[in-house]
């Protein structure tokens, strides 16, 4: 076991080192940048200015010096907030970005499970055929229009829930948590779908009814957790789908998230805001996928943690 | 004796994407307490689906019983509500599967699916039915059965799990005990393990047995009455002397033909010509005549009743049939039949021995 | 003192008229609805708190170091300088006592500092905008409007911004804690109202010292002397607000007690938003604009920004380029139909600019608006249009021209571009256009490379001046990017600059004869629209000022009345 | 059971000589995988829906454009913002050419002086939406079939090399799978796209270049179960070479499930397209694809809902139709699910 977390972790910080560098280059090779685009600067003040974001060293120092202040967890100052730490602003934003992502993913997975489960054990029926439509609508339905209808109905027209901004509380996460829940719900229903179908089927199943186990047993104490273990594994995919969810559905609902900041910072060219919150996002899904990898380990008696991922 | 178990009439068919799979078609034996009844037969011969049926396993969607009765001291179980069917699974009537490797829940530990239809069927506290699951577990020959039922499927072997299948069955000390190929999946040696503790724990607990199998050893070994089944039918039944040794219907033979022997030297094997009936559009008259080189005209026309052999003995044949022409069983048969009380070929004298 | 009294004339002219608008586009009989509430019910309620939103976050509340809308319009509600644009747009003393004292030639200027204090208390000092105006052109801080708005304009500015001397010899001095002299590099014009822009708000020494590089990085790390103060700011978040500054001298004019802003970047959402209640005004683009058009709540301002394509005759400084003949960029310019743009795509109320000094910003002595000299160049024709594309390519020797069209890749900007390329490959044939859509910064970048054809390009005004506009294309200025290079324009721009300093007829008639010859001779830009700010204002919102250059919106004299 | 038994006819006990192949004939007709599954397929009454939906829609999205007289760039601004108006179901009140502008229902057909019908009506620039619905369901499935395509040829050789050679290739490239798999790719992406020329090229590759992991994991797995079963064993001990098991062994196994996957990666890329369009930087003007129309019609929502309505329901149909075709391919496709 620990054998295997510290290998994990070698990958771990490989694949961030390569992100890293990747983004890095990414961006040189960008056009543009928010300081040789204020043409009113004088190249004498140019050239303080890229002396202050480091950007007069050759490319070769700059890059060693970049990963040497992400180490120290340093991603530079921001150009839009004329010099806001970035570190400083992804901790300010994050905030309410786990909030939404935690709130879409437990809500979306809930009721994806409670779709899929109820496809599966009604297998064939207008039930199954409800929720499987249900859940392709679910990834069909882009969420920002999604998200747009919620507002317009629920906000505007039904006065139900705050419209946007995040400033009435838990009240507020509704309709974005909602317009985010969708995708996971979706993917979730499918999966424990196929999974739970595939487990119905299988002989211990029908070793269970065998010993008189009710159909109600049998969902749940049988079938429940076999279909539910392997959800485990698309968790870590499904967390970075909400990445993409929070992209838009912050800037719909006007939420102080990170998504929302990222998107602004690309029309921007803020790199190094760019660059903290591809940092921060990778870091977040290398974490949870290694996780998800040692939880299904303890939840699934079958995997033992020794040898590779499967 | 008394019977347990009747199984009248009994017709059922699948509905699948190609059609309408008539997987039953008028199946009648019983079951008497504290017996052991063997049903052989090809692959797809409905062996399992039977069985299947008494336990009304089969899956609710695409099965449709379209005739007879399954009766159970006399209830028709086909006739049950799905709760009142669910007391007497585990209970009354359990099952071991075909193979222990798949059938055992992955997530769960061992003790907990043995003590599953404890809880379930006997009105007795958690400490109880654990000690219960020890005992059985002993029972089964599992040695450290205190240690081993925290431990989860995958730290068992093959022959460990089926003993653990075979103490989930026999939990609630069922009065039927449904073997479907119970060691087909196992190595030689362990199936033969397997076999003397079925054997021994019969003894013990009085059940009485179905036990499903293709392998006519296994057959010889455990049961007392055998009924042959081919194509959704029982073509043959009677004790496993009459069935082994005064064989009637032509794919009885051809199965005791096929089977590899010690006392009959034959160097060559038998194999039954041609593939089981497609049960989709299952053949006029005899399943086997298309198959069968004694075929009668009849044969192709006619479905042929049970003829009466003795009193444990029918086979559904034509060749039973007072005017059918005598046929020549294949040598191998008949060398079986020789030592047969009762059958025409008894060379011994009657009531000796053969042994 | 005599221009002073100039820029009062003119701004009082100007101001009404964009008053006018700003009350609810009196032009149109619609609006009829909110002048009867406004009659009715003018009477403040109790709470006084208005509900607003922005479309950026306030990149910094520095002022030496702010460069956009959002962070002007929040400083020059939190802060004041010597002057402040009043509800008229007029700017009018407001730190500064009074009109200051002006030298024989117009170049030193001596303002006598009222009674003001920080909001901590501490008195505004004439040090504090000496301190301020100092670290604008340091190069050190960085700013990049220091240099921009200083240069030519206050003593050695240019030479300070450019490393040559030091920040210290900067023509600004307090005599005394009360008296602030400023000697100027020549006599502008227009000087009282740059006063009133952010960059010349003053800064408190002490604090900005004590706080180093915190200073102004959240609400609690800034000082403040407008009339209201900032809190629950984090420095990048999307929400803030302002409350009323006990401590500023003009208190008692300060109506609202609360303004509570947040960041909304889609239209869609500030629009639901100010339905449902939540928000008190919501801006509104083309989209929304077309289907709120009758909304009785509907208000109007025209701006005094103008959109035109820049022409570039050299691209990437090189080599000539099909855009360097005059007789090609004529036929650009005359070959789109403004009036459907502006009609059908923009739809937002803005006009069809057939100039580059935008109307209803700039007036003569004689409250001449400086449009009426020119009028209108280079109108939509297609016919002529053609006719010039047709001399063109006969010049050049081909049939035809492939351009890249640079613009933004905003959504309004993207169906322009489209309907742009659509027009000018109808009306020009063998033209055809490449679209390039590119984030404002990234467009920024191709115009400092000049690596374009045609970009399509606004440009605000910073002071009230036709100046801000023709100074543009000069061949030295740094906006130029096009290499527009016209001897005679920069001698025309000159002199309106020096010769004429101080003879406004001849100077307001080089500003003019400039205009002329950029847009109309030369047509080295093609003039596209002049901008109007289109929102959905509840009616009780009073007396919110929209100013037409420097910062958007002044929310001092803005009440509530009649929502309760 | 009574022994009685009818009389039957002599001839009925002649004994007949049966042809035990006789017996083989009956049986069902021998099928090859493929043909099997297309007849599994054939049952499954919503896969088959949903590919005579596909079918239509991908011919309709190649014909569509030509179908009246207007390109997908001829603007006419005076004609711009009509709903859709369909002359035959202007009865039933729908597709009227009616909208609802300040509160009232207004003809705006007659009110702009519209003489002819445009059957999804128009877009801000007066374009017709039915050519440009259709164009852009060309190009979304352009993009989509494209990304899809190099998905499947990237992830197959990529999976099929690292599962068939096994050891220390398999080692190394497991390596840098499971390095790849922690980047996020929609941060990759977006980057991708802001350092390439903006068009259809950059959104294909951006999209290919990180779809392929989880192909290439699927067929890693199938061909590590496979390739040790004994069909392929016997073939290399017949001397088979490499390429010939993979092509005439391997592959053929594991196409069911490059084809299933395949059937879930159209959608999901078509899905992305449009996503891209939302934070812009998807397709640059005039073109159209079903993600850039979303995204222009969405802001309309309130206002001509019809904007929005139309492409998202294409985009739902295509999605609906591509995911239920996906899961009647792995009901018919997937030999576990034999009865």
């Amino acid at each position: 076991m620990a054998k295997y977390v510290t290998k994990r972790i070698i990958y771990m910080i490989i694949t961030l080192f390569l992100i890293a560098s990747f983004t890095f280059f990414l961006m040189k090779m960008l056009p543009g940048s928010p300081i040789s685009s204020a043409p009113k600067l004088t190249p004498e003040q140019l050239a303080v200015v890229e002396a202050k974001y480091g950007l007069d060293k050759p490319l070769p120092e700059q890059y060693l010096q970049y990963l040497g202040n992400m180490v120290k967890l340093d991603f530079g100052v921001s150009f839009q907030f004329k010099g806001a730490d970035v570190t400083q602003l992804i901790i300010n934003r994050a905030g309410p970005s786990f909030q939404l992502g935690i709130q879409a993913l437990v809500l979306g997975t809930l009721i994806g499970i409670i779709l899929g489960m109820i496809a599966a054990l009604k297998q064939n029926t207008v039930w199954d055929y409800g929720s499987t439509l249900i859940a392709i609508f679910g990834l069909s339905i882009p969420s920002f229009v999604f998200a747009t209808l919620l507002q317009y109905w629920v906000g505007v027209k039904w006065e139900l829930l705050p419209v946007a901004l995040w400033k009435n509380g838990f009240s507020s996460s509704i309709m974005p948590t909602i317009a985010l829940a969708i995708g996971p719900l979706a993917t979730a229903a499918r999966f424990v779908r196929t999974e739970m179908v595939e487990v119905l089927s299988s002989d211990y199943i029908l070793l269970a009814k065998a010993k008189g186990a009710s159909r109600f047993e049998i969902a749940f104490k049988h079938a429940f957790r076999n279909a539910l273990i392997p959800l485990i594994t698309v968790m870590g995919p499904l967390a970075a789908g909400l990445v993409t969810g929070s992209l838009v559905v912050e800037q719909i609902f006007a939420i102080p998230g990170i998504g929302e900041q990222f998107v602004k910072s690309i029309n921007m060219n803020d790199f190094p805001i760019i660059m903290g919150t591809t940092m921060f996002y990778s870091f977040l899904l290398i974490v949870i996928i290694f996780i998800v990898d040692i939880l299904y380990g303890i939840i699934d008696p079958r995997i033992r943690l020794a040898g590779g991922t499967k | 004796m008394e019977k347990i178990l009747e199984v009248k009439d009994l017709e059922l068919s699948f509905h699948t994407f190609a059609g309408e799979v008539k997987a039953i078609r008028g199946v009648n034996f019983d079951l008497e307490k504290g017996e052991t009844l063997a049903i052989v037969g090809e692959s797809g011969s409905g062996k399992s689906v039977t069985t299947k049926a008494i336990m009304r396993l089969l899956s609710e969607n695409n099965t449709e019983y379209k005739n007879g009765q399954i009766l159970f001291n006399g209830k028709d179980i086909l006739k049950l509500s799905e709760k009142e069917m669910q007391k007497i699974r585990g209970k009354d009537i359990s099952m071991i599967f075909q193979d222990p490797m798949t059938s055992l829940n992955p997530t769960m530990t061992i003790g907990k699916q043995i003590m599953e239809p404890i809880l379930k069927h006997q009105n007795v506290s958690k400490d109880e039915a654990k000690k219960k699951a020890i005992e059985l577990l002993q029972l089964v020959g599992m040695p450290k059965p205190e240690l081993r039922i925290k431990q989860y499927p995958h730290q068992f072997s093959g022959g460990q799990r089926q003993r653990i299948v075979i103490a989930i069955a026999l939990a609630c000390n069922p009065h039927i005990l449904i073997a479907d190929e119970p060691t087909t999946a196992l190595d030689v040696t362990i199936q033969a393990q397997i076999l003397e503790l079925m054997k021994s724990l019969q003894k013990k607990i009085n059940t009485s047995i179905i036990f499903i199998t293709h392998d006519l050893g296994v057959v010889a070994n455990v049961a007392d009455r055998v009924a042959v089944m081919y194509g959704g039918k029982i073509v043959e039944i009677g004790t496993v002397d009459e069935i082994f040794y005064n064989p009637q219907h032509p794919y009885t033979w051809g199965l005791l033909s096929s089977m590899p022997s010690l006392d009959i030297k034959d160097e060559k094997l038998y194999a039954i010509p041609g593939t089981p009936p497609d049960l989709l559009s299952p053949p006029k008259g005899d399943a086997f005549a298309l198959r069968s080189e004694y075929a009668m005209q009849i044969d192709l026309e006619e479905n042929p009743p049970f003829f009466k052999v003795s009193d444990t003995h029918y086979a559904a044949t034509w060749l039973l049939h007072p005017d059918a022409p005598q046929v020549e069983p294949p040598a191998t048969i008949v060398e079986r039949m020789k030592q047969f009380p009762g059958s025409r070929y008894y060379t011994g004298t009657i009531g000796g021995t053969n042994k | 003192m005599k221009k002073s009294k100039l820029v009062w004339l003119l701004s009082l002219v100007l101001v009404l008229s964009v008053f006018l608008a700003a009350c609810g586009g009196k032009d149109k009989d619609e609006t009829k609805g909110t002048d009867n509430n406004t009659e009715k019910t003018n009477k403040p309620d109790a709470k006084q708190e208005l509900n607003l939103m922005e479309t950026a976050e306030i990149p910094t509340a520095d002022s030496a170091l702010v460069t956009d809308t959002v962070g002007f319009t929040v400083l020059n509600n939190v802060n004041e300088g010597l002057y402040r644009l009043n509800k008229d747009n007029v700017a009018e003393p407001a730190i500064a006592e009074g009109e200051p004292k002006v030298n024989e030639d117009g170049t030193v200027y001596t303002f006598t500092l009222r009674d003001a204090k920080w909001s901590d208390g501490s008195a505004v000092t004439a040090n504090d905008f000496e301190f301020a105006w100092k670290r604008a052109i340091d190069p050190k801080t960085g700013s990049e409007y220091g240099p921009y708005m200083m240069n030519g304009v206050i003593k050695n500015a240019e030479k300070i911004a450019t490393g040559k001397a030091k920040p210290d010899t900067l023509g600004v001095k307090a005599v005394d804690d009360k008296t602030l002299e400023v000697t100027l590099e020549k006599p502008v014009p227009y000087f009282l109202s740059l006063m009133a822009f952010g960059t010349f708000l003053p800064q408190k020494e002490e604090f900005v010292k004590e706080k180093g590089k915190q200073y102004a990085k959240n609400s609690d790390n800034i000082l403040y002397n407008g009339p209201f103060v900032l809190t629950d700011w984090d420095g990048t978040g999307l929400t803030w607000k302002y409350k009323k500054n006990e401590n500023y001298w003009d208190k008692d004019n300060v109506k609202l007690d609360t303004i509570n802003v947040d960041v909304v970047k889609e239209t869609g959402t500030g629009v639901n938003l100010y339905n449902s209640g939540e928000k008190d005004r919501a801006g509104l683009n083309g989209e929304f604009a077309a289907q709120y058009a009758n909304d009785k709540n509907l208000v109007k301002t025209e701006e005094a920004s103008v959109f035109y394509l820049k022409l570039n005759q050299k691209r990437g400084g090189k080599t000539d380029t099909p855009l360097a003949n005059v007789n090609i960029r004529k036929a650009i310019a005359q070959a789109f139909n403004k009036e459907e743009l502006t009609k059908n795509v923009l739809a937002n109320g803005s006009e069809p600019a057939n100039y580059l000094v935008p109307k209803n910003f700039t007036f003569d002595e004689n409250n001449k608006d400086f449009r009426d000299v020119n009028g209108d160049m280079n109108k939509f024709d297609a016919t002529a249009a053609k006719e010039s594309w047709e001399k063109g390519l006969k010049e050049l020797g081909v049939k035809k021209v492939e351009l890249e069209f640079l613009g933004d890749d905003g959504d309004l900007s993207k169906k322009m571009d489209e309907y742009m390329k659509n027009q000018l490959e109808k009306n020009l044939p063998g033209l055809s256009i490449k679209l390039k859509e590119v984030p404002f910064q990234n467009r920024i970048e191709l115009d400092t490379k000049q690596d374009y054809d045609i970009q399509f390009a606004g440009w605000g005004p910073d002071y009230q001046d036709p100046l801000t506009f023709i100074s543009l294309w000069t061949s030295d200025s740094a906006q130029n990017k096009m290499s527009y290079a016209s001897k005679e324009y920069d001698k025309l721009v000159k002199d309106a600059n020096i010769t004429y300093a101080n003879e406004p007829a001849k100077r307001w008639q080089a500003l003019a004869d400039a205009e002329k010859l950029v847009v109309e001779t030369d047509a080295a830009i093609a003039p596209v629209y002049q901008r109007t700010r289109i929102a959905l204002q509840q009616p009780y919102v009073k007396d919110l000022v929209i100013h037409n250059f420097g910062a958007d919106y002044s929310y001092k004299w803005a009440y509530i009345a009649g929502k309760e | 059971m009574t022994q009685q038994y009818d009389k039957l006819p002599p001839e009925a006990f002649k004994l007949v000589k049966v042809n035990s192949t006789h017996a083989e004939q009956i049986a069902r007709p021998s099928l090859n995988f493929w043909q099997d599954a297309w007849l599994r397929l054939r049952k499954n009454k919503a896969a088959v829906i949903s590919m005579i939906v596909l079918i239509f829609i991908v011919i309709i999205a190649l014909v569509g454009p030509h179908l009246n007289s207007y390109g997908y760039n001829d603007q006419n601004v005076s004609k711009a913002n009509l709903p859709p108006k369909i002359s035959w179901l202007a009865p039933l009140g729908i597709a009227d050419g009616y909208a609802e502008v300040a509160g009232k229902k207004v003809d705006v057909y007659a009110q702009k002086n519209v003489k002819e019908n445009y059957w999804f009506g128009t877009d801000s620039l007066g374009r017709d939406l039915f050519t440009r619905v259709w164009k852009g369901s060309q190009i979304s499935l352009l993009i989509a079939f494209v990304a899809a395509l190099v998905d499947v040829i990237i992830g197959v050789a990529y999976g099929g090399i690292s599962g068939y050679y096994g050891g220390k290739v398999d080692d190394i490239m497991q390596r840098i799978i499971e390095i790849l798999a922690g980047i996020p790719n929609l941060i990759i992406v977006i980057l991708m796209l802001m350092v390439m020329e903006p068009g259809i090229t950059a959104i294909i590759i951006a999209i290919a270049l990180t779809g392929w992991i989880g192909m290439s994991r699927i067929v890693r797995g199938q061909v590590l179960k496979f390739k040790n079963q004994e069909f392929v064993l016997a073939s290399r001990t017949l001397g088979a070479s490499n390429s010939r098991i993979i092509f005439k062994h391997l592959l053929p196994n594991i196409m069911a499930i490059i084809v299933i996957n395949t059937m879930f990666t159209v959608p999901t890329a078509i899905f992305f397209e449009a996503f891209l369009s939302f934070i812009g930087l998807g397709l640059q003007a005039p073109n159209a694809s079903l993600g850039t129309l979303i995204n222009d019609g969405y802001k309309m929502l309130q206002f001509q809902p019809y904007m929005l309505g139309i492409p998202a329901a294409v985009l739902s149909i295509l999605m609906i139709a591509f995911n239920l075709l996906g899961d009647g391919l792995r009901d018919a496709l997937d030999p576990k699910m034999k009865d």
